[in-house]
């Protein structure tokens, strides 16, 4: 039982959502949309899990004395925006928009913005001619970068030319042969779990 | 100065502090930036996910059948108990295996066939030899070969994946170089938000 | 220790050159290229009144790239008196949006619920784009500041998408391909998409076999438009820091090329 | 963050009312030549047929780096990216590594740190983490705190991530599954501490960023190929098999079609 209904309803839900992707009709547009709605209320629920399993680790490692000061920091964070969403609602102007804008927003555009320096940093160390594969790789990076300056447009079009060239073709096949492999992986892990072959998400106990 | 640039700036700063190394002050608008996060996810998906898709519908409109999803989603708590966790393996297994059973014509077309399609061109173009449907065709085949595993890449074989190898390289080569600037506007970005609206040096 | 220290270096310098080239400020007369001049003429080529719809797609951390991209379609839009309904995929574009739109329209005196309107933001993007082709009052009874959608008297006239001259998704992730592979596919809707550099090559087969109309891309997209437009903004301003962005990057790479030939001369490669 | 946007159907529904959609016709004729060759090399198995797949360059680096770990007395931490969910393939190809990842740290005594963005994620390793434990026989070695969930913010991941990079100075960092803009934050961060990294992604342009940042990166496909060897799974390894078969497949259908579309230039028959 343990297993056998978690089983089973994978591979209902499975066969159903693959077959749905075959048909117009309006029986199977509602068995999509009906699992898809299952599949959208369930994440939310998962959510809630993850924040409680979350909210309950600070509180344990705050009464031990762990880190506590940071802890707090997270926690209050956490507990701001529903409380300003309740109080103020969350439509344009509201004290809720307010923080996304000036604290979370700020914040999640900086730590992207790390990119820039991480980028630097791997090209001066990752681009190194070792052997020939690392000189194509290095070769074709400079060939590109060169190409998107703006600057080398106003030079000459030949670089933005060979640029394109090496996107579009060599470039552009190597990535459709990852892609083709990707797919095949993919459906068959799919194929696996379906079939209740693949039970990674049963283990345990 | 509006306290709102303010706060956006200072917790800018401190974010770059971690360039440094990891100090206190990251270390408190890491913590921030987790909370705040999680909140703001809870908010979003409580309004649109859990109102708007399963509270409204059941009991403002009566659905009745939203209580199935309902219940599924209560079963995810099982999670906090030992005897009854093998319980949350019901939701969890239709979460997999819907996207599984999406997943397998959802690859085949985009990733395989797709693609299949896109690669073949005419090796004799306008009465020319196309080198570019060679490049494509030679590059494809021999990736494959690369991801080819049932077999040692020795021989025909292996001199075949090594050149997939190659192009391999140059897809990397030419992907990295094209996000450099992609990578680089967001932190122009940054410095334009610091230098014109927080710092106001730039007016 | 080494390896932080010469982290601080690469960092550091990265900090002065952007923020310096920034300061300088000196603009460059990129030309535009092909596909900016296409959406550009397709814009232009708008009579008065035609309504686009607008959509934000995307997450606040890309804000630095996506907003220079945002505001020369709408400021080319408003300049043209064109009418624009502003949507959004994501809960993060829709603040964004609104506020997008909002400014560029003050700039141009247009007025909320005449020349243009924010209709907000839907999760289940497949099928609310899928729904607004039916009727857009449908997936949006209200508008973003809660007004009832059949009261707006912009949305007086329009139905679905047969009313919509086109779509623009500004866009830093895959959202803009529901757009492509289901409007235009379905409704045979016009689509043009602004994107953030590192999304470009993802629609490259989609605007090779036609579907997209066309894409304006990057920073250096915006700056050509800008261009176009007569109005340097914050493309134009961000072209000699992304340049000189770009070139110590190749600096990086040819440094490191030479250290590491000097370190295996001497052995310790 | 994102919202999710549940499974997406590549098909447009269309209003007829007909049970088949013959715009899908290729689809499906190519979903039953898959599932046929799968259930074939299953088949094969199941009659005591055993696959063995070629070296893969990463998969030795796993050991390695378990190794080094112990050595060191330091921890090793393992993410899944931010970029997929439970039942995306790619997860579950991690989840199938993470289990003999596991195993080598319970006997080793390795500390084994894994932070997610996806709390069902958590949930799932957890398992996985601990069944890895008793297999080793070590259970009491096994810490369900180590397994924890962080923010599903994008960036959010990626800062608290990194502090715990930063921090807890791990020996060796295992970056494999969807990971989008942040590998390239989490690579850097893991190199500028000295750990050994080892990724593996289905996303091809962070694939580029691993490439260059990386001690080893298990490409695309490579990392359901090492699932399967690490885990030394039977039906993981004939998947691989039939994979190979279909990469064939396809492989003359290209060939065929180049050469047909040469000779009639006005053919499209391969076209979907």
């Amino acid at each position: 039982m343990q297993q056998r209904l978690p089983i089973a309803v994978c591979f209902i839900a499975g066969a159903l959502m693959f077959l749905q992707y075959f048909s117009p009709h309006p029986v199977a547009r509602a068995v999509f949309v009906t699992i898809n709605d299952y599949w959208q209320i369930i994440f939310a629920f998962t959510l809630l899990v993850g924040i409680a399993a979350f909210v309950r680790t600070n509180l344990r490692q705050i009464s031990r004395g762990k880190e506590a000061p940071y802890r707090l920091i997270g926690l209050a964070g956490l507990v701001l925006m529903p409380v300003l969403a309740v109080f103020g609602g969350i439509k344009i102007e509201s004290p809720f928009q307010w923080a996304f804008e000036n604290m979370l927003a700020p914040m999640q555009a900086t730590v992207f913005s790390l990119l820039a320096f991480f980028v630097a940093s791997a090209s001066f160390r990752g681009f190194r001619a070792r052997n020939a594969q690392a000189v194509i790789l290095l070769a074709a990076a400079l060939v590109v970068l060169i190409g998107r300056v703006p600057i080398t447009e106003m030079i000459s079009d030949t670089f933005p030319k060979i640029t394109f060239w090496v996107q579009n073709y060599p470039s552009m096949a190597a990535r459709r042969g990852i892609l083709i492999g990707i797919g095949l992986g993919s459906m068959t892990t799919a194929l696996r779990v379906i079939l209740g072959i693949e039970r990674t998400y049963l283990r345990g106990e | 100065m509006d306290i709102g640039l303010i706060i956006a700036g200072v917790l800018t700063l401190a974010i770059y502090t971690f360039l440094y190394k990891d100090n206190p002050i990251y270390k408190a608008a890491e913590s921030l930036l987790i909370g705040l996060s999680i909140g703001y996810a809870l908010v979003i998906y409580w309004q649109t996910t859990l109102v708007d898709r399963l509270l409204t519908p059941l009991f403002a409109r009566g659905e009745l059948l939203m209580i199935i999803p309902l219940v599924l989603g209560l079963l995810m708590f099982t999670r906090f108990s030992n005897r009854l966790s093998w319980l949350s393996r019901i939701p969890i297994a239709l979460m997999i295996g819907a996207g599984a059973g999406v997943a397998i014509p959802a690859m085949l077309y985009a990733r395989t066939l797709k693609q299949i399609s896109a690669s073949v061109m005419p090796l004799m173009d306008g009465g020319g030899f196309n080198v570019e449907a060679l490049v494509v065709i030679v590059g494809l085949l021999s990736t494959l070969a690369y991801f080819y595993f049932s077999r040692e890449h020795k021989g025909a074989m292996g001199i075949t994946a090594k050149i997939g190898t190659y192009f391999l390289m140059i897809f990397f080569g030419a992907t990295f170089g094209y996000t450099v600037m992609s990578r680089m506007s967001t932190f122009i970005g940054r410095i334009d938000f610091l230098l014109t609206d927080f710092l106001r040096i730039l007016a | 220790m080494n390896r932080l220290k010469t982290r601080w270096i690469i960092f550091g310098g990265l900090f002065l050159i952007v923020t310096l080239s920034y300061l300088t400020n000196i603009r460059f007369k990129s030309v535009a290229s092909p596909e900016i001049q296409k959406s550009y003429d397709y814009l232009d080529s708008l009579p008065e009144g035609s309504v686009i719809m607008v959509s934000f797609d995307h997450e606040a951390s890309s804000l630095p790239e996506i907003q220079p991209l945002a505001l020369v379609v709408l400021r080319h839009a408003f300049k043209n008196n064109l009418k624009i309904i502003g949507v959004s995929l994501f809960a993060e574009g829709t603040a964004i949006g609104y506020r997008l739109l909002s400014q560029t329209a003050r700039e141009y005196d247009k007025t909320y619920g005449v020349d243009y309107v924010f209709l907000g933001f839907k999760p289940q993007q497949i099928s609310a784009i899928l729904g607004m082709g039916e009727s857009i009052a449908h997936v949006f009874p209200e508008d973003y500041l809660g007004t009832p959608t059949d009261e707006i008297p912009i949305m007086m006239n329009i139905v679905n998408y047969d009313q919509i001259e086109m779509v623009i998704s500004i866009a830093d992730g895959a959202l803009a391909v529901h757009w492509i592979e289901y409007v235009g596919g379905q409704y045979h809707q016009n689509i043009m998409t602004a994107l953030t550099a590192a999304m470009i090559t993802t629609y490259d087969p989609y605007l090779a076999s036609g579907q997209l109309y066309s894409v304006i891309g990057g920073l250096k997209g915006a700056a050509e438009y800008e261009n176009l437009l007569g109005q340097p903004g914050g493309g134009n301003r961000g072209m000699l820091a992304q340049t000189s962005a770009h070139v110590y990057v190749i600096v990086l790479i040819v440094i490191g090329n030479i250290l590491y030939f000097r370190g295996r001369k001497n052995g310790k490669a | 963050m994102v919202l999710h946007a549940g499974p997406v159907q590549a098909t447009a529904p269309g209003a007829g009312n007909s049970w088949f959609d013959p715009a899908t016709l290729p689809t499906l004729v190519l979903s039953i030549i898959a599932i046929a060759v799968v259930l074939y090399t299953i088949r094969m198995v199941r009659s005591g047929k055993s696959f063995t797949i070629r070296e893969i360059p990463g998969l030795k680096a796993v050991e390695e780096a378990v190794g080094r770990a112990t050595e060191m007395g330091s921890p090793i931490l393992y993410t899944p990216g931010w970029g997929g969910d439970i039942q995306r393939p790619t997860t579950i190809a991690s989840m199938n590594i993470l289990s003999s990842v596991a195993e080598k740290t319970a006997q080793y005594d390795c500390r084994l740190i894994y932070p997610t963005h996806d709390p069902v994620i958590m949930a799932v390793a957890q398992e996985v983490v601990k069944e890895g434990y008793a297999k080793a026989g070590h259970l009491d070695r096994y810490r369900a705190d180590d397994v924890f969930y962080i923010s599903s913010s994008q960036f959010g991941y990626a800062a608290a991530v990194d502090g715990f990079i930063s921090r807890t100075k791990p020996a060796s960092v295992f970056l494999l599954g969807t990971f989008e803009a942040e590998s390239l934050i989490l690579a850097e961060t893991a190199n500028s501490i000295g750990a050994i990294q080892i990724a593996g992604t289905d996303s091809t342009i962070q694939l580029a960023f691993f490439i260059v940042a990386c001690d080893y990166t298990l490409i695309g496909e490579e990392l359901f190929a090492a699932s399967g060897y690490l885990s030394r799974n039977r039906m993981i390894l004939s998947s691989v098999r039939a994979q190979d078969i279909l990469k064939i497949l396809i492989g003359l259908f290209i060939v065929i079609a180049v050469i047909w579309a040469t000779f009639d230039p006005a053919s499209t028959w391969w076209s979907f």
